[in-house]
């Protein structure tokens, strides 16, 4: 179980087989892996986006993100999680997050998964300020599901 | 006592720091706090608050040796 | 969107960064990506097993795999699916399937990445011989969600 | 008519071969298309037919020049 905060980008499959091949106590015993990928677009309400920069509590979102990968795991029944996560600057088209939960079968997964994310995305301390071609904006709202 | 405040995101450019510790004689909530350290700036409504790195209610007292934490609605992920 | 049927281990970051930067029109436009890799594991129902043969039926898989990835995209609200699938000879710990969506929300992505899978897994023409120390077995059941 | 038949993994196997061509007078559902090429091995019943590579019913009348293939429940992904 690993929750990484990078201040660069990172290629999410180079993350993922790193962490398969080094730190997965699991070779031979995962059959479904679910990723969820959060991709930097060019656009929000409306406007162009041309970066942004993502703050946040140092200690406190480490914290947060372990007790809800703890948490995947009492819930469900899988071998593994990865949480790597974006801080500081930005651009369009790099990953902002990757979620990985490893499992014996697919179901666990996909609920694992999706409950780290929406998690994350609601309770996890991490701010969005969008570069505009007018200035800086902070994001209000997250996205909706 | 002495607690330790930190503000982030649009809050902590509303406010104009982003850290600053109060000395004063308690008991004192998160709520008086924000007055102490944000002068006339009133608390948005939706305002979150951490105590010591987990989230709190913002009338809830605070004992000496907390970090108490203001910021807005998250937008990670 | 596509579908490719590989008779040789792939690599599921490569893929995806090929299939993004070559295929998908929709640059600064996903938002979310979810993933399913289906490994292939060194036991099954208390046997350990060496290795697999994929069967599959040709024509008929390569059909049935284009109708579920329009179905798809007619139920949710999805810019591309991927999906590629093994076939012939498998080893324990590689890739069997890798099905991607990408979306501008996270949630049409995740639904629609299950139904995929869960279509594929029912009603896919795939058959799988595993290989045993004593020899060769059909897999009569799939594994359960 | 003539119609070819395709048998995949486990039924390839029981049957004892991979493809057939009947060519008889009809009218002949599948599963008399079963019959004259499956010898006496009888059909199972979780057995999944494919005429011209659409699932279909096995008792389903087949017309001159489809394809028509049987075999066990799938096992992908």
């Amino acid at each position: 179980m690993a929750v990484e905060l990078r201040s660069e980008i990172f290629d999410v499959g180079a993350e993922l087989r790193r962490y398969q091949d080094a730190v997965l106590r699991a070779r031979g015993k995962y059959g479904a892996t679910v990723t969820f990928i959060g991709t930097m677009r060019d656009f929000n309400e409306g406007d162009a986006v041309q970066g942004m920069t993502l703050e946040y509590y140092p200690g406190m979102t480490e914290k947060h993100l372990h007790a809800i990968s703890d948490e995947a795991r009492r819930r469900w029944d899988v071998l593994d999680t990865l949480i790597i996560h974006r801080v500081g600057k930005i651009l369009p088209d790099e990953p902002i997050v990757l979620v990985a939960v490893w499992s014996a079968h697919r179901a666990a997964a996909f609920d694992a998964c999706r409950y780290l994310i929406e998690e994350l995305k609601t309770r996890a301390p991490f701010w969005k300020q969008e570069r505009l071609p007018d200035g800086m904006r902070w994001v209000e709202h997250n996205t909706p599901p | 006592m002495s607690i330790t405040v930190k503000f982030f995101a649009s809050l902590r450019e509303r406010v104009g720091h982003s850290e600053a510790v109060v000395d004063a004689a308690g008991p004192l909530t998160a709520r008086d706090i924000w007055a102490r350290v944000a002068g006339t700036q009133p608390m948005p409504p939706n305002t979150l608050v951490a105590v010591n790195l987990e989230y709190t209610a913002v009338d809830r007292p605070v004992r000496d040796g907390d970090e108490v934490a203001f910021f807005p609605p998250v937008t990670g992920g």
